[in-house]
């Protein structure tokens, strides 16, 4: 396990340095420059270049990367050059409803996607199957801000049973914190919980063909014990595996969400300060998001060892 | 009362007839055997009697245990029964258990489901059960996974989850087919042990007409479906009445003779090879450690000899196969043929592999199944430096499927249109076809019937004779290697422990392992000459 | 053949059939505007109304399919073109550092948030249907090349790759004559979903502007379009997203029917 | 009720109005939480604000200024002369960050004459100077609270920074020590909603109370219909119109800018792209300014006479351009509008989307453009005119005289003469298409009273506002 461990480590610090310089080469290529978008039209040069001092833009590419890198080790993500403020504490704020919704979102997933899977597989052929897996085909097919924008035409505007969007905060208790985050959520949810339930019905469904689940039968076990016992633990490996791309993508990839719902995510800071050339915290926060995803993916290794003994004695 | 009773049944799956009118008796302690070719619907009878029937299967007719119906039980009737009246014991010790459990869960659940006792006794008889099969808890404590035993262990708690409620009735479908020999005989012990013991009846699927003569009290012969003869054990092998089962004792003893070997020309020299694999590290700065898989093997072939090598799974038969094929470099030693290394550098020698030629095991693997049976057979082609094309490239080809008992015609086939046995013997015609000098069988019929093993033996014998044939036919099955090989090897654990003429060494072992192993092979009877011949 | 191979198929063409049509009909010119006919719901005149410039819904519906499958396809033509290559030479080094490399390289990409990068990229080279193209294109590598590596890997392993070396023959010409064919049916497969995973993207990138630009319709630009505009003209925003749901669908299902089809084991990655 | 929640698109990048051209830094502090000695009001008129009241000298180069008694910054320092020269030389500084430095070109020195009294000497007679004083520029801050003042900004205004949650909303609280008369609303929520559905759906939803500067002008009506709701149109600075790049060929041939003109169908563009809201201009001027006139005869739609001018100019076939659209609607919706107008008289337009940051590299800096669509939203900017370095390059030579003349002209008639003078030339000279004063469009609940209508700068006043009862 401690090499494994090493190993992991020692690709992970690798795989962070190419994506710190492909990050950097692609971001600083971008045309565009933070400090004319930020003085606007009527700008001076001399006020330009003042400001591009400020800044830190004054000096090359190659030194600003190292600075950039060498901050991060140490913790630092650097100065939004917009707002001022460190990079890291914007993020902060903002995980605060990055990472919720993502939680939220998978739970909701996971909690339509299992016991369709396994009621789908369970009947497999039956009138149930094809009833629930043409309903997760349609879910695969519809694209999530179109369900958003129908979502907040039914739920918002026709019944107000939600807000239209915005983020409540957690300041105004839990439960306010969530409703307000429950439409996006499920505009996140059902499109990944079919994905999820097409692939849990499929392992299952690979895992009710092998030798172990008939002598589980030949046992006395029933063909729900059998599923729930030795079918469900087995499936979950490549469940797992979806989980975890699941995980990251709600992570990151709910810019559109964010944006519909106007809520202040990771993902609506991303596409803000990609247009506003804010270039510091688009690095800083992609960095972080390949970091996370990285780790989401040696979470989801962790799983498997916890699901998979056979996994856990590779050394 | 008998205790398990299976009248005139039938069966059928989305309307293909699988079993038709089978009829079979097991009393109390008593071991049935059921057998016959592959396909024949030994382990449909089995599933039925447990129903657990594929999808879409229909029964008729009647299956008594104890008196009672089954095939009319409700399915929570029959979960009652199952595990507890009845248990089973599948083939694949590999792949029968639950990875993601303990044995000793695995163990348990047989007993905890049918709320036989609680937890804490359940827990006491599978110990009690894993210690009967041979798995003392102080060794095999049972906190461990599946894929911590080895195959024959495996098979041993598949065992003990069958036996824990003590069964009146095991089924066991091909219980030892995965396993070696020495294995092989241990399980089949336990098995018998077991039913002497619970005075259980034991309903034994097997393809292995030497197994079924020696455990079987009496014996139920199968083909297509419907069972041709039954009879207890010593009255069929005295006078067997069916040309079927008749065929089958006579295909499974099936000797050939060979033409005489050629001169002694050295052909294959092997000098002290060593093959080593790296095992995963350990630690992270450690040396990976190494598994010798061959280890400083020497021998000679002769042309014109065909050389037999035995040896239990993973002795590193087939990796002696790669290195000869001069498919991986070895670390030590060398390999010449006719005086010519087969590896060179950091490359096979071409020159050298265009003179040698191999048959693999798995008739359903070894071909491209996108590719028609002319190209197949003409890929070795490739090795020449100038390989024929047209007409003569046709007649080759025509030619060779000939000689393997095909006809020119099925060159334009598909592999997926032939039999396992037309396959293998297409696998022949591929590698004659370059009429190589040497040729390597790596368990070249372990996967075919009786009979068509019998035949493809034959075939072997008549291009030895057309062909003047060198081959290392490598086996695990003693009784083939006895038959169609002048000289054997044995070998255990990457080593060759012995070598000599076939007869010498099967008839005076010089080396323990080899008489273990010859003692393990399970064997027919010597049976009396047959009268009704 | 199986009913979702049928449907799945007679949905597709049936797309197919009108971006084709659209070259050389449409019932009007999709580019004309017409302000005083704006906003029409569907009716004989329009058979899908008219969209806030008084274009014709149902034209627009049509070159958008051919904006749609021509951003989708070349995506994924990408995506095989270069992972397949990569996952069979991964395949053929298994354990080396190629296959080392290929793989971390694979990781990373996906490691990489995908629609942030296709902003990105658009920002640098300017939005467009050829950078989403690329953008889409990109990630359908290590896709490709993950599932041609672990297919590949298991026809190493079978005997009548054995064979073919005997015959001396080498890893690349293997690869192409008995690795590539013995895995195409798992491509096409593959290649439906991320056909269809692309009809999606295509439709998310425009969407947020950065698809193809306008005159030429996109479906997903058109729902963009029409977003302000579903409480009182929701057709708008109905239809190209109906149209998206079926085009989709349609590849899903055909996707399905053609595994099964073509060989039930295979397993297909979808996400 | 004495709170109210305003939305607005875009969410301002800081809070300090003095160093960025952000317009959403003024619409949530100007003269809320940062004063001038001058501020606008919500006729776009100038009134005292800091200034009590001043004095011009007669040759209208000194301004004396006196200043409120008793005004105190929100940490209690007191606001006096050395303030207002300390933000005065600090916008003007070598090293400032002030985005619109030229308002404060003119200025010769400023003294303190006592803490009431500050005297602002000019280079030349200035009739803007009082003007410029209103911008959000150049709002009076103090030197205690200059470092944070991006974060903590620190004013004389009726209201505080009460929080900031970024990325959504912003907090005002009535300031209890305020100078002057206390506002009706205690407290003042800014919410930022840059997507227009989730714009319609927050106002629909009641989620917000006010929507200013709404993104979606076709969701209007709806709003009109709904007696919950008020809509008021007004207009904003914003000229909307197509620039053309005129250095570059075949944009320096003024037939080709007259065809553009002529081929161009401004109502269809309003209606189109604005549902209706926008006044159609012929220059480059604000309709609801003085000196205004109608000049949209000038370029008048006919097709037939944009393309006998083409052929008159050598482009019978017609011509190949760009056109580059910022994300504003207005742009994006008008540029599909124009490019297929244009492509009617047979001027193929290539639409590039491009966001802000692009555009100011590209087209505005790089000058890399054939045409593109833009609202120039400072007021009174005309002036741009005379840049011939100006990103569409106009050089007329006769225009720059005449704006020489206008900044040393102080004579209200005089000036309105020249004003109308300079709105026909660049009429006449086809330098930009002209399409239409951008409307200013906001939503509010029923009950809300006090709101500007029209937009002269960017402004949320919220002294002004109250709930009715
Ligand atoms: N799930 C199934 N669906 C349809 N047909 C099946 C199924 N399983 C087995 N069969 C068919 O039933 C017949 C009998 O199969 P069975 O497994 O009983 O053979 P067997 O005698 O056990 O052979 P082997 O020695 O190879 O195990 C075969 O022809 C087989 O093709
Ligand atoms: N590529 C490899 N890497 C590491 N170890 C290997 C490799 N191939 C084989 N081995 C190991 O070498 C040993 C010999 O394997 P080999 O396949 O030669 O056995 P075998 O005698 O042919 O067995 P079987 O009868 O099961 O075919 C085994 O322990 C096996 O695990
Ligand atoms: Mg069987
Ligand atoms: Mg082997
Ligand atoms: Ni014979």
């Amino acid at each position: 396990m401690l090499r494994y461990s090493l190993k992991r480590a020692l690709s992970l610090v690798l795989s962070l340095a190419v994506a710190s310089l492909v990050i950097f080469a692609v971001i600083e290529v971008a045309p565009g420059d933070p400090a004319s978008f930020m003085l606007g039209v009527n700008a001076q040069e001399d006020t330009l270049a003042a400001l591009r001092a400020e800044l830190g833009l004054d000096v090359s590419k190659t030194e600003r990367y190292f600075t950039w890198v060498a901050g991060m080790l140490q913790g630092d993500f650097g100065v939004s050059y917009t707002y001022r403020t460190p990079v890291s504490k914007m993020v902060a704020d903002r995980m605060w409803v990055s990472l919720p919704l993502a939680l939220y979102a998978l739970a909701l997933s996971t909690a339509i996607a299992f016991p369709a899977g396994i009621y789908a597989a369970s009947r497999r052929g039956k009138a149930g199957d094809v009833a629930v897996m043409g309903a997760t085909q349609l879910g695969v097919a519809v694209p999530n801000f179109w369900f958003a924008m129908m979502l907040v035409l039914v739920f918002a505007i026709n019944l107000r049973w939600f807000n239209a969007g915005g983020f409540a905060g957690w300041d105004k208790g839990i439960w306010a914190g969530l409703h307000s985050l429950t439409l996006p959520a499920v505009a996140l949810a059902l499109p990944q919980a079919a994905i999820l339930a097409r692939v849990m019905r499929s392992a299952l469904l690979d895992i009710l063909g092998e030798d172990f689940m008939r002598t589980a039968r030949a046992k006395g076990l029933t063909r729900r014990q059998a599923l729930w016992r030795h079918g469900v633990r087995n499936a979950l490996i490549p469940v797992l595996t979806i989980i975890g791309l699941q995980f990251s993508f709600l992570l990151a990839g709910s810019i559109i969400i964010e944006q519909v719902f106007y809520l202040p995510g990771l993902g609506r800071l991303v596409f803000q300060s990609i247009s506003s050339r804010d270039l510091i915290v688009v690095e800083s926060v992609v960095m972080l998001l390949v970091f996370a995803v990285i780790m989401v993916n040696f979470l989801v290794d962790l799983a498997y060892a916890a699901v998979d003994p056979r996994l856990r004695s590779r050394t | 009362m008998s205790l398990l009773r299976i009248d005139d049944l039938s069966l059928s799956i989305h309307g293909f007839d699988i079993l038709k009118g089978v009829n079979l008796i097991i009393e109390p302690g008593e071991i049935v055997a059921v057998t016959g070719e592959s396909g024949s619907g030994k382990s449909m009878t089995a599933l039925a009697v447990m129903q657990l029937l594929p999808d879409g299967a229909r029964t008729s007719g009647s299956i008594r245990l104890d008196g009672q119906e089954i095939l009319t039980l409700p399915e929570t009737r029959m979960c009652a029964l199952r595990g507890a009246a009845v248990g089973m014991v599948f083939q694949e010790p590999m792949t029968a258990l639950n990875p993601v459990k303990t044995i000793g869960d695995q163990v348990m659940e047989t007993i905890l489901i049918h709320k036989a006792m609680p937890p804490d006794q359940a827990e006491d008889r599978a110990r009690e059960v894993l210690t009967r099969v041979g798995l003392p808890p102080d060794r095999f404590p049972l906190s461990r996974y599946p894929h911590e035993l080895s195959g024959g262990q495996r098979q041993r708690v598949v065992i003990a989850m069958a036996i824990a409620l003590r069964p009146k009735l095991l089924i066991a479908d091909e219980p030892t087919t995965a396993l070696d020999v020495t294995t092989q005989a241990q399980i089949l012990d336990l098995l018998k042990g077991l039913v002497d013991e619970y005075g259980m009846g034991m309903l034994m699927i097997t393809h292995d007409l030497a197994v079924v003569a020696d455990m079987a009290d009496h014996i139920t012969v199968m083909r297509h479906g419907e069972v041709v003869e039954a009879a207890p054990t010593p009255q069929l092998l005295a006078g067997m009445k069916h040309p079927y089962t008749k065929m089958l004792f006579a295909a499974s003893e099936h000797q050939v003779t060979l033409p005489e070997p050629l001169g002694q020309e050295p052909l294959l020299a092997v000098a002290n090879v060593v093959r080593d694999y790296p095992l995963p590290r350990t630690r992270l700065f450690a040396r990976p450690g190494q598994h010798r898989a061959v280890d400083h093997v020497s021998f000679t072939l002769h042309r014109g000899e065909r050389l037999g090598l035995v040896g239990e799974s993973g002795c590193g038969k087939s990796t002696l196969t790669r290195a000869i094929l001069g498919l991986e470099p070895v670390q030590d030693g060398h390999i010449l043929l006719d005086g010519q290394p087969v590896y060179t550098g950091n490359r096979p020698n071409l020159a050298v592999r265009r003179r040698m030629q191999v048959v693999f095991q798995d008739p359903y693997g070894s071909f491209n199944p996108r590719h028609r049976v002319d190209r197949l057979v003409t890929e070795p082609f490739f090795l020449l430096e100038k390989p024929p094309t047209g007409t003569e490239r046709r007649d080759r080809i025509a030619e060779m499927l000939t000689a393997v008992g095909l006809s020119p015609d099925d060159a334009g086939k598909y592999i997926h249109e032939f039999s396992g046995g037309q396959r293998q013997r297409i696998a022949i015609a591929r590698a004659l076809i370059t009429r190589p000098q040497l040729i390597l069988f790596d368990e070249a019929v372990s996967a075919l019937d009786v009979s068509v093993r019998a035949q493809i033996l034959d075939l072997l014998a008549e291009l030895c004779a057309a062909y003047d044939l060198t081959y290392l036919f490598i086996s695990h099955d003693l009784s083939v290697v006895r038959t169609i090989t002048d000289r054997v090897m044995v070998m255990q654990a990457g080593r060759i422990v012995e070598q000599g003429e076939t007869e010498q060494v099967f008839s005076d072992p010089q080396h323990p392992y080899t008489e273990a192993l010859i003692a393990a092979a399970p064997r027919l009877p010597r049976r009396r000459p047959m009268v009704a011949r | 053949m199986s009913r979702n191979l049928i449907l799945g198929a007679a949905l597709s063409s049936l797309v197919v059939l009108a971006a084709l049509l659209s070259f050389v009909w449409t019932p009007y010119d999709h580019a004309a505007l017409n302000i005083p006919a704006k906003l029409q719901t569907p009716g004989a005149q329009h058979w899908f109304g008219t969209d806030h410039f008084g274009r014709d819904m149902f034209s627009m519906i049509m070159v958008g399919a051919r904006t749609s499958i021509a951003v989708a396809l070349l995506a994924v033509g990408i995506g095989m073109s270069l992972g397949v290559p990569l996952g069979l030479t991964a395949a053929a080094r298994k354990g080396s550092w190629l296959d080392e490399l290929i793989m971390r390289g694979n990781d990373l990409v996906f490691a990489f948030p995908s629609l942030v990068i296709a902003i990105l990229i658009t920002a640098v080279f300017g939005a467009g249907a050829v950078n989403a193209i690329i953008a889409i294109g990109i990630f359908n590598i290590p896709v490709f090349a993950r599932i041609t590596r672990g297919a590949a890997l298991s026809l190493w392993e079978r005997e009548f790759i054995m064979a073919a070396r005997v015959a001396g023959k080498g890893a690349a010409r293997i690869s192409a004559e008995h690795i590539l064919p013995n895995v195409a049916n798992l491509l096409i497969v593959q290649g439906t979903i991320q056909f269809s995973l692309g009809i999606l993207a295509e439709a998310g990138l425009s969407y947020v502007g950065l698809g193809a630009q306008p005159p030429t319709p996109s479906w997903g630009r058109m729902l963009a379009d029409a977003q302000t505009m579903v409480s009182f003209a929701p057709h708008l925003a109905l239809i190209p997203g109906v149209a998206i749901i079926l085009t989709v669908l349609g590849l899903n299902l055909m996707g399905d029917g053609l595994r099964d089809l073509l060989d039930p084991r295979i397993r297909v990655a979808r996400t | 009720k004495d709170d109210i929640t305003i939305a607005m698109q875009l969410e301002p990048p800081h809070l300090d109005p003095t160093s960025a051209a952000a317009q959403a830094i003024d619409s949530v502090v100007y003269v809320n939480i940062f004063e001038g000695l001058t501020r606008f009001m919500g006729d776009g008129s100038i009134v005292p604000a800091l200034a009590e009241s001043w004095e011009i000298s007669d040759d209208g180069t000194v301004y004396t200024f006196n200043l409120h008694d008793g005004v105190t910054f929100h940490d209690g320092t007191t606001m006096d002369a050395e303030d207002v020269k300390f933000s005065l030389d600090r916008a003007r500084a070598e090293d400032s960050a002030n985005a619109q430095k030229a308002l404060f070109a003119g200025i010769d020195s400023v003294d303190v004459v006592d803490p009431q009294t500050v005297k602002v000497t000019l280079k030349e007679p200035d009739g803007n100077f009082l003007f410029n004083m209103a911008w959000g520029d150049a709002v009076i801050v103090a030197p205690e609270s200059i470092e944070n003042i991006k974060t903590a900004p620190v004013g004389t205004g009726p209201y505080t920074l009460g929080e900031w949650v970024q990325g959504d909303k912003i907090v005002l609280n009535r300031n209890p020590g305020y100078w002057g008369d206390q506002p009706a609303l205690a407290q003042a929520t800014f919410k930022f909603i840059s997507d227009p559905t989730a714009a319609f759906a927050a106002v629909m939803a009641e989620d917000v109370d006010v929507f200013t500067g709404f993104p979606a002008p076709e969701n209007l009506p709806q709003f009109e219909a709904d007696p919950r709701f008020q809509v008021l149109v007004g207009s904003t600075e914003g000229e909307t119109i197509l620039s053309t790049n005129n250095k570059q060929p075949p944009f320096d041939n003024i037939k080709v800018r007259q065809a553009m003109a002529h081929a161009i169908d401004r109502q269809a563009i309003i209606d189109g792209a604005m549902f209706g809201y926008g006044t159609p201009i012929g220059s480059h001027f604000a309709p609801h300014n003085p000196a205004y006139v109608d000049l949209t005869g000038n370029s008048a739609f006919d097709p037939d006479k944009a393309r006998a001018l083409l052929a008159e100019a050598g482009f019978p076939d017609g011509f190949e351009t760009t056109l580059h659209l910022p994300p504003p609607s207005y742009a994006r919706r008008g540029g599909e509008i124009i490019a297929a107008q244009l492509a009617a008289v047979g001027i193929k337009a290539e639409i590039t989307n491009v966001e802000w940051a692009q555009w100011l590299e590209t087209v505005f800096k790089g000058k890399n453009f054939g045409l593109t669509i833009v609202s120039h939203t400072e007021p009174m900017d005309i002036g741009i005119y005379a840049r011939p370095d100006y990103y569409f390059q106009y050089d007329n030579p006769a225009f720059q005289e005449l704006m020489t003349t206008l900044n040393s002209t102080t004579d209200p008639d005089k000036r309105t003469e020249l004003l109308q003078q300079a709105q026909r030339i660049i009429s006449e000279d086809y330098v930009n298409g002209y399409l239409f004063q951008l409307a200013a469009l906001s939503v509010a609940k029923a009950g809300v009273r006090g709101l500007w209508a029209n937009a002269p700068t960017a402004a949320t006043d919220l002294a002004a506002i109250s709930w009715a009862e």
